[in-house]
């Protein structure tokens, strides 16, 4: 009498077809891992040692980005501001309340706020923003809505596939000078044409030459 | 508040507080402990620095602890108070200066985020002309060398600074008693108008002190052969852009501190063929730089040279017949080309040259008309502070004398560098006080009784003086990063006005020699790196022939026997670069050692003695005797050693310490540099030197090319097949219309062979040391490196150098074998390489034809210290463990040139890479191919270019240019 | 089909009486035979009338399948997607596109005969009615066997019809419950 | 055919090799003495693993100090970046190449001496390309990156391998072989696995050879697809087994490197991988066939057979070097001609000997028929040849590397003890598998003999003398 039971047949493929299936499932796991937000670090609203609200300062005091991020336009970093820039106004302003205290604290003791970075671009590469922002590339193009963020939190992917996508067609994603800090501003008109003349107007030759990041 | 001028923006007319309040704190805080800083409002550019570095320390801690799926988010720290000048990341400049033994070059430092992370010479300096040495470069290293010296001791007992002030203006107060009969001071030669100054003082506080100048490679023989010659002591400055004709005999003018940016920068000006090009005669000992450059170079042992000398001094009539020798036909060759070119040619004289050679020497440029012309004669820069060549010996006799209760000690490291048998280690050890300022804990701090740390010269204010005379005033671009403090601020804590600062006594001192806005006029000279018509003014004076006569007669006559030879050496000078690691891996310019000094001898020499390279022998004098491993160097003198100091040291940092072998154990005081009756014996054991060049033979294959003149006029057409376009099946990439088409040449003919560019390279890109053991591997890192060729007979080879970086193939081959990518071309031309992509499967370096990759064989930065971090550029990547790294042609400057002018809107500038900037002799240019005016794409229409390994059809876009030579045909 | 069947196996010493009885039942109208034998036996797609294999196209389609993806993988990776100027050589439709052209298609060549063989067979299939007769494992080894799946009723009169032609043994599988 | 004239026939008999089996053998005494040695384990075999478990771990340690310390655990520098890592691989790749020659190409021609061996050797081919494909991965300074970027995956940077590169074929060209390799041998295995299923005795080995049979029941219809889709297999293997070698020699010929640039690669790289591989299989069948008594299908003249194709591969290696030495003089390519001498003359020189030694004389030893049958000399001489082909691995790779185009950057290579370590480690993990091999699966193609058995029957039964 034989070995395997009728039954055998289907459990010997049931369990190949498993075994297939697992292995490729886990390759495509890790494979879609780094494409999801989530593995992207995307939708993760960071708290801050400072309870600072952007919708406040961007929306009601109507602030502009470059008051407080100030080199955004003339360095590479944007620039996070100093403790006295904040002062500058709370020195007047909520001078009082308990939420600016680590603040104050800040400028007595001169020991900087340890803020927690929410954009990271790797080390080996090289973001200038200033280039960015002089060549009509808008904050809300990379950083979203940071005028609708209790907590800022990082919207695009900052992947290099996501650079390049910018970098090889950036005329879409062109806005004139006087719009770059706008949270709102879109394109009237025939779009099309717009980025066309923004196109020349900048003098854009959108590189994709590794030098261009990596150096 | 306002900071310290950046340099090349002239700052406006004075208005706002004035400079100095702030960097008064930034004084003060530096004296806190350990340079700490007790509020914000001092943080001006140091601050920066010590956050970056924190910034560091975050990151790599970040990296460390990588969990989970995430590594930890960051943090950011940013400024409490936004400081004045420059952008986050962002380079700015300042001029300040290095004075090394006694005269001051002329530096422009870059600073980011407060940290000087390059050092670059400055052009508007009269002994720079925007050319840098590798020592200035160096110097850089030993401000963040974690093994500086720190804080200050007496008797192993710690001092706080105020305290040591106090201490010591007790101890002077003590001696001021009486008139300072046992205080004694042994100082490094410095032209500084400050120090002299202070020393003036001193001198009139305790009229009875005595101050001594003393260094181990000093010219005092220089000086004595001008007071022959004049009468009194005066400085020579050569003209080599006036000169057709220069003898040099044992002058190895063209490298090391003082004049040699300057002079190399003239030299090269005229080596380009035609009639304005220069002829060079060397007569010397060993090859050097110079020796292998000369047109002609005659092979003679040091004591021969004053005899050669006298030949030719006879041959031109400029002295007579008694003191000259009947001269053979080389002398008369010689003779006659200067006697065609009066007034246009030069004889210079080295500093290990008896003082009646240089007398000689004044003597022949007299005669020939030369004074005046091609050689400027001023009174001594260094003043009062000459190094005298008996200081120790005088110092020793007084300490056993008991004359010496207090002894202050700034020159560098007597204990070591003193001649052999004079026990000056244990002779300071019997002196009550003394008082050692040093940057590293070395042979003689072990033996003061007080040992003071020196602030590194970046970080402390002070003046100097070049060879000419013009001063530099000396800015910190940082505080202290270890506690410290300066010569200044010691001799003045004699005068008790040690509070004070340093920065006080500057604006004092100069307050006092300058115009009415002394503010402007001062933050000018800050700005510029240079104080205006402070150069020391020409004198004439006629030469004292029957002086000259009689010392001539007394040199002794060249007799039979080995002679020794000592001499400064190409990397860490005197040791007191020893502990620099980016010099220790240099390779010598003309051996091409990393990491030691060696016995070099002549291959007759060698075969007599029957001796191989790296053979260790015994070279033994009356009463000293050293084990020295034998290195066989073409072109050395026959029956002679040449030994370089300042190796073997046997206290300091784990750098420096047991490398090499210690030629002060065999230097008498009476023959500091040559010396006769030196035997040589084989001895047990081989050594293994650590050689980054392979074979010193071009193997008969067209690499580093050179004519004659009269050659180049005939055959400048063989060049025609080593360059232009050559049959491919790839169709040939189109990048003129490209904004920029990226290319460099190098032009043979000016290159000195004197690695400025390699140490500038370096710094710039992050370039890691790897030691010796990784370097006899084969595993050196240095992205470009100076080849030398010799060819011809071994005895008298001639010789060229090749300085060789990627040449940025068109056609390359090493992109196509990569498998992922990671080293392609750019638009602009540019062979890029991509560390963050690459795998390191080494395919590139295998099928680079020039072989100049670089593989990260092993975590090169496995261990740096937190200060040594601050070191690094951060516009280039710092390169991980098992990835393949090159030349780059500076992209960080191109990109950085770009996005700084498309961000204004405007056209992009010009660009140089870091070589090109440092090279002193303008060898080396780089720039825009597509725009035909630019230097780059002039030289590459050159009849001299040539491209390198042409027949491969790599189309490089580093051209070479051939080097010319200029021989006299009579000795044709 | 609905009827229950019965697995009848029967041994032979040589391979000509085995032919030929399977030829017989082919004709009495038994078309579900098969031969089992240590090692390929001539004359057996012959005698039960099997059409030629379908695996030589398989293999074809395979092949064309992985020739065509490497043209298309490589041109739109290193021409289309990001092209990358690599020491002034483009890769496009250029000789060096060939090896792995090859190598791609050798491989889906080999999964298309070796998946197709196990997908034609039935495989795996540790289990089979034949496999009930003891006597049966000798096929593999040193022994040819003519099995033939009839409808239950018939079994004992094939039985019969082989032990008449020649057959050393013959055996009917007994049932087993799935 | 009509019985020939008596003196042509004693003539025929005087000329007749002798016979690929023993007269009268029967399918079940085959079946039986071919599998024997998995029923009952030969002795000393725990041993032998245990020796090889033991140098398997020289592997691992190699490896581990690499990955944690880098490359620089090694001899490679600049400007000799490759050294052992891919002497290594090319050696093994080569070994790797018998195995589907014999199988596959024999097959082809039909030559019926291959039965007996051709299990045996695509074991060792397997079992040589695990060694090899450790090396393009591990060679790298970054293999956990490489891992993965070598292979085209669209991943979030954008960026693509790239295909001009020899290294990518490489990885193609390895993978593809092994994979192909591995399926035509497990389809050769399933009949003989069913025939362990079906003769063996314990419950357990039924079972576990009865699950690897995958139910095979020698079907007609079996048969049917399984002869056609051997056949095809073997059609694809043949140029397959070719063009991996043309491949590997690829990254040295598609180079600029004098010594590397030359179009007689490929073919010179096919030959002595067969070369090295035949010599290899001879080392391990040798004493495999009187540790497993298998002389009687392993005869005599199997291995004379093997000494004649030994023979010829030898001489077209040599060839291939006559070649190379007379073009780089006839080219009249200065960087050519100076590689070549320095081989000769250089540093290297005992190297290229050895290899001269090795390739081109031991194998003429083979003209002598003594030599072909003397069982000694044949293990010795196969020996020499594994050796001399990894000595001309290494005169490929480091002669050319050390002393290329500019003097300035010549350098020299030596190997460190994690160079060695990995290279013994190799040569045990290798064992380590072979045994295995031995120890589970039938070590020669049962079938396939049982098939031969019946031809030849059917031959003589038919009158041909002719094989």
């Amino acid at each position: 009498m034989s070995l395997f039971g009728p039954g055998w047949n289907v459990l010997s493929r049931a369990s190949l077809a498993v075994v297939a299936a697992g292995g490729l499932g886990a390759l495509g796991t890790v494979w879609g891992y780094w494409r999801t937000p989530y593995g992207m670090r995307q939708g993760d609203p960071i708290s801050q040692p400072v309870m600072f609200d952007h919708r406040h300062h961007v929306v009601d005091d109507a602030i502009d980005c470059r008051y407080c991020h100030a080199t955004a336009d003339r360095g590479a970093s944007a620039g996070i501001p100093s403790t006295e820039t904040c002062l500058n106004c709370h020195a007047q302003v909520w001078n009082k309340s308990p939420k600016l205290e680590p603040v104050r604290q800040s400028y007595f003791t001169g020991r900087p706020i340890p803020w927690v970075r929410v954009h990271k671009v790797p080390d080996f590469v090289y973001f200038n923003h200033a280039i960015h922002v002089n060549k009509g590339i808008g904050c809300v193009t990379c950083h979203g809505r940071v005028d609708r963020m209790a907590a800022i939190e990082q919207v695009a992917p900052l992947t290099m596939s996501w650079c390049l996508d910018c970098h090889r067609n950036p005329a879409p994603h062109l806005r004139p000078p006087e719009q770059i800090t706008s949270m709102t501003w879109v394109p009237g008109g025939d779009p099309a044409a717009l980025s066309r003349e923004l196109m020349k107007r900048y003098d854009i030759h959108g590189r994709t030459n590794c030098s261009t990041c990596h150096r | 508040m306002k900071t310290l001028p950046i340099y090349g923006q002239p700052p406006r007319a004075a208005g706002e507080r004035p400079l100095w309040t702030s960097l008064d704190d930034l004084e003060a805080a530096a004296r806190g402990p350990g340079g700490e800083f007790r509020h914000g409002a001092a943080e001006a550019p140091v601050a920066l620095g010590r956050r970056s570095f924190m910034k560091l320390v975050g990151a790599s801690a970040a990296l460390a602890g990588l969990q989970a799926c995430h590594p930890p988010r960051e943090k950011i720290h940013p400024y409490v108070k936004h400081p004045p000048e420059g952008l986050p990341g962002q380079a700015s400049h300042y001029a300040t200066a290095l004075s090394i033994d006694g005269y001051a070059t002329g530096l422009v430092l870059t600073a980011v985020d407060g940290r000087p992370v390059k050092v670059e010479g400055n052009p508007a300096h009269p002994s720079s002309l925007g050319g840098v040495g590798v020592f200035e470069q160096a110097a850089l290293l030993d401000l963040y060398d974690p093994g500086r010296a720190e804080g200050f001791r007496r008797r192993g007992g710690g001092l706080a600074f105020r305290t040591l002030l106090q201490e010591i203006a007790a101890l002077s107060a003590a001696h001021a008693q009486d008139g300072g009969a046992a205080l004694a001071f042994l100082l490094a030669p410095d032209a500084s108008p400050l120090l002299a100054d202070l020393r003036r003082r001193l001198q009139g506080r305790f009229p009875r002190a005595r101050f001594r100048v003393w260094s181990p490679i000093a010219e005092d023989q220089a000086w004595e052969g001008a007071r022959i010659a004049f009468g009194r002591a005066l400085d020579a400055t050569a003209r080599l852009d006036r000169a057709d004709v220069i003898l040099a005999l044992d002058a190895d003018f063209l490298y090391g501190a003082g004049d040699a940016l300057r002079l190399a920068r003239e030299f090269a000006r005229r080596r380009e063929p035609g009639e304005a090009m220069n002829r060079l005669y060397v007569a010397e000992p060993a090859l050097t730089v110079t020796g292998a450059l000369a047109d002609h170079r005659f092979r003679m042992r040091g004591s021969e040279v004053a005899g050669f000398a006298r030949q030719v001094a006879g041959a031109l009539g400029a002295v007579p017949a008694e003191a000259a020798m009947p001269p053979g036909r080389e002398a008369r060759a010689v003779a006659a080309d200067l006697q065609r070119r009066r007034g246009r040619s030069l004889v210079l004289c080295g500093p290990r040259q008896p003082a009646a050679v240089h007398a000689l020497c004044h003597a022949m440029n007299a005669a020939l008309g030369n004074a005046g012309e091609t050689l400027r004669y001023t009174a001594p820069v260094l003043g009062d502070a000459r190094p005298d060549p008996r200081a120790l010996a005088d110092l020793a006799r007084e300490i056993d004398a008991g004359s010496v209760r207090t002894l202050v000690v700034t020159a560098w490291n007597p204990v070591h560098a003193a001649p052999a048998g004079l026990d000056l280690g244990a002779r300071l050890a019997k002196v009550e006080n003394a008082i050692y300022l040093t940057l590293r804990e070395d042979e003689t701090s072990r033996r003061a009784s007080w040992v003071l740390a020196a602030s590194h010269p970046f970080e402390s204010w002070g003046d100097g003086r070049a060879r000419d005379g013009s001063v530099t005033l000396q800015q910190p671009l940082i505080a202290p990063l270890k506690e410290s403090t300066t010569a200044v601020d010691l001799l003045a804590a004699f005068l008790g006005e040690g509070e004070k600062g340093a920065h006080e006594h500057l604006r004092a001192l100069w307050k006092s020699r300058s115009g009415p806005d002394f503010e402007l006029a001062l933050a000018r000279w800050l700005e510029q790196g240079l104080v205006p018509g402070s150069a020391e003014p020409a004198v004439s004076a006629p030469v004292k022939t029957e002086a000259v006569v009689a010392a001539a007669r007394a040199l002794p006559a060249a007799g039979p026997g080995m002679e020794i030879a000592f001499a400064p050496d190409y990397s860490v000078l005197d040791g007191r670069f020893a502990e620099n690691a980016w010099l220790q891996e240099l390779p010598d310019p003309v051996t091409k050692i990393t990491w030691d000094n060696a016995a070099s001898i002549s291959p007759a020499t060698a075969r007599r003695l029957g001796l191989r390279n790296g053979q260790r022998v015994a070279l033994s004098l009356p009463g000293r005797s050293l084990e020295a491993p034998v290195w066989i160097q073409p072109g050395h003198a026959d029956e002679a050693v040449t030994l370089t100091l300042g190796y073997g040291r046997t206290a300091g940092g784990p750098v420096g310490k047991g490398v090499g072998v210690d030629a002060y154990r065999l230097r008498a005081a009476d023959a500091p540099w040559f010396e006769r009756g030196l035997s040589l014996a084989a001895a047990k054991g081989e050594h293994r030197f650590a050689v980054p060049q392979g074979s010193f033979s071009m193997e008969g294959r067209p690499i580093a090319l050179d004519f004659t003149q009269e050659a180049w006029k005939r055959e400048s057409h063989e060049l025609d097949e080593l360059r232009g376009a050559q049959p491919s099946l790839l169709q040939a990439v189109d990048y003129s219309k490209q904004e920029n088409a990226w290319g460099m040449a190098i032009d043979l003919s000016k290159c000195v062979g004197c690695n400025a560019c390699m140490v500038a390279c370096q710094e710039e890109n992050n370039v890691p040391v790897v030691g010796k053991v990784q370097v006899q591997k084969g595993r050196i890192m240095h992205w470009i490196r100076v080849d030398r060729y010799f060819q011809g007979p071994p005895e008298d080879p001639t010789v060229i150098s090749q300085p060789l970086a990627c040449v940025h193939c068109e056609v390359a081959p090493c992109e196509y074998v990569c498998p992922v990518n990671a080293t392609v071309h750019s638009d602009e031309g540019l062979n890029e390489m991509v560390y963050n992509r690459c795998v390191g499967t080494r395919y590139c370096s295998n099928n680079c034809p020039y072989k100049v990759r670089r593989f990260n064989f092993l975590a090169w930065r496995g261990e740096v210290a937190p200060t040594e971090k601050m070191l690094v550029n951060p516009d280039v990547t710092v390169r991980a463990r098992g990835v393949m790294e090159k030349c780059t042609y500076c992209v960080q400057r191109i990109e950085r040139a770009r996005i700084d002018a498309r961000a204004r809107g405007a056209k992009m500038g010009p660009v140089q890479t870091a070589c090109q900037q440092a090279c002193p002799a303008e060898a080396i240019v780089f720039g825009n191919l597509n725009d035909p005016r630019s230097r780059v794409s002039q030289a590459h229409r050159d009849p001299r270019r040539y491209d390198l390994l042409h027949t491969l059809g790599t189309r490089p876009r580093t051209a070479y240019l051939v080097r010319i030579r200029n021989p006299n045909p009579e000795l044709g | 089909m609905s009827a229950r069947t019965r697995w009848v196996l029967a041994r032979f010493g040589e391979a000509e009486p085995l032919l030929a009885a399977a030829r017989t039942l082919r004709q009495a109208g038994h078309p579900s035979l098969d031969i089992h034998s240590p090692f390929p036996l001539p004359g057996t797609d012959e005698a039960l009338g099997l059409s030629r294999s379908r695996v030589p196209l398989m293999a074809l389609c395979g092949g064309l399948a992985g020739v065509g993806t490497a043209i298309a993988m490589q041109i739109w990776m290193n021409a289309v997607d990001y092209p990358l100027n690599v020491g002034t050589r483009f890769l496009s439709g250029k000789p060096n596109m060939v090896p792995v052209m090859f190598e791609l298609g050798v491989l889906l060549s080999s999964f298309a005969i070796f998946f197709g063989m196990m997908g034609l067979w039935g495989f795996p299939r540790p289990h089979h009615p034949v496999f009930e007769v003891e006597a049966f494992r000798s096929a593999s080894v040193d022994a040819l066997w003519l099995s033939a799946e009839v409808k239950a009723e018939d079994a004992e009169r094939v039985a019969q019809a082989l032990r008449g032609s020649g057959a050393l043994e013959v055996e009917i599988a007994p049932e087993v419950e799935a | 055919m009509s019985p020939p004239a008596a003196p042509a026939a004693a003539a025929r008999q005087a000329l007749e090799p002798p016979p690929l089996l023993p007269a009268g053998i029967t399918d079940r005494q085959i079946n039986d003495s071919l599998l024997d040695h998995v029923w009952n384990p030969k002795r000393g075999w725990l041993t032998l693993f245990a020796i090889a478990l033991g140098g398997t771990g020289l592997l691992v340690m190699g490896l581990g100090v690499t990955l944690a310390r880098g490359i620089g655990m090694w001899g490679n520098n600049v400007p000799v970046g490759w050294a052992y890592d891919i002497i290594n691989f090319v050696w093994w790749i080569g070994i790797g190449h018998a195995g589907t020659l014999i199988s596959a190409i024999l097959l082809l021609f039909q030559q019926k001496w291959r039965t007996s061996i051709n299990r045996f050797a695509e074991a060792m081919t397997i079992f040589a390309v695990i060694q090899a494909a450790l090396f393009p991965l591990f060679h790298t300074g970054r293999p956990w990156f490489a891992v993965y970027w070598l292979f085209p995956y669209p991943s979030n940077l954008g960026i693509w391998p790239n295909f001009t590169s020899p290294l990518i074929w490489d990885v193609f060209a390895v993978s593809t072989y092994f994979t192909v390799s591995l399926l035509f041998w497990y389809l050769g295995l399933i009949p003989d696995l069913a025939a362990l299923r079906d003769a063996s005795t314990s419950r357990v080995q039924r079972i576990a050879y009865g699950i690897f049979a995958l139910g095979w029941r020698g079907s007609a219809r079996h048969w049917h697809h399984y002869r056609i889709g051997y056949l095809l297999l073997a059609g694809l293997s043949t140029p397959l087994v070719l063009s991996v070698h043309s491949i590997v020699s690829f990254d040295f010929a598609v180079s600029q490197l004098p010594g590397w640039h030359t179009t007689i690669f490929p073919p010179y790289f096919v030959a002595g991988a067969v070369f090295s591989g035949f010599a290899m299989v001879m080392t391990l069948m040798v004493p495999a066939r009187k540790y497993l008594g298998f002389e009687h299908v392993v005869t005599e003249r199997h291995l004379e057979t093997m000494n004649k194709v030994m023979l010829v591969t030898g001489m077209m290696v040599s060839y291939g070097y006559l070649m190379e030495h007379f073009i780089a003089w006839y080219s009249g390519n200065p960087y050519e001609k100076f590689v070549i001498l320095n081989r000769a003359t250089g540093p290297y020189r005992w190297v290229y000997y050895a290899m001269i030694f090795c390739n081109v004389l031991v194998p003429q030893t083979f003209w002598w028929k003594r030599a072909r049958t003397s069982i000694p000399w044949m293990f010795a001489a196969a020996l020499l040849v594994n050796v001399g082909m990894w000595t001309e691995r290494f005169i490929i790779i480091v002669t050319s590397l050390h002393r290329d185009f500019l003097p300035s950057s010549w350098g020299m290579y030596f190997p460190t003890w994690v160079d060695w370590s990995i290279f013994l480690g190799t040569l045990s993990f290798f064992s380590l598998l072979f045994l295995l091999f031995l120890r589970f699966v039938p070590a020669v193609a049962v079938t396939e003999v049982k098939e031969l058995r019946h031809e030849l029957a059917h031959e003589a039964h038919a009158g041909g003398g002719h094989r």
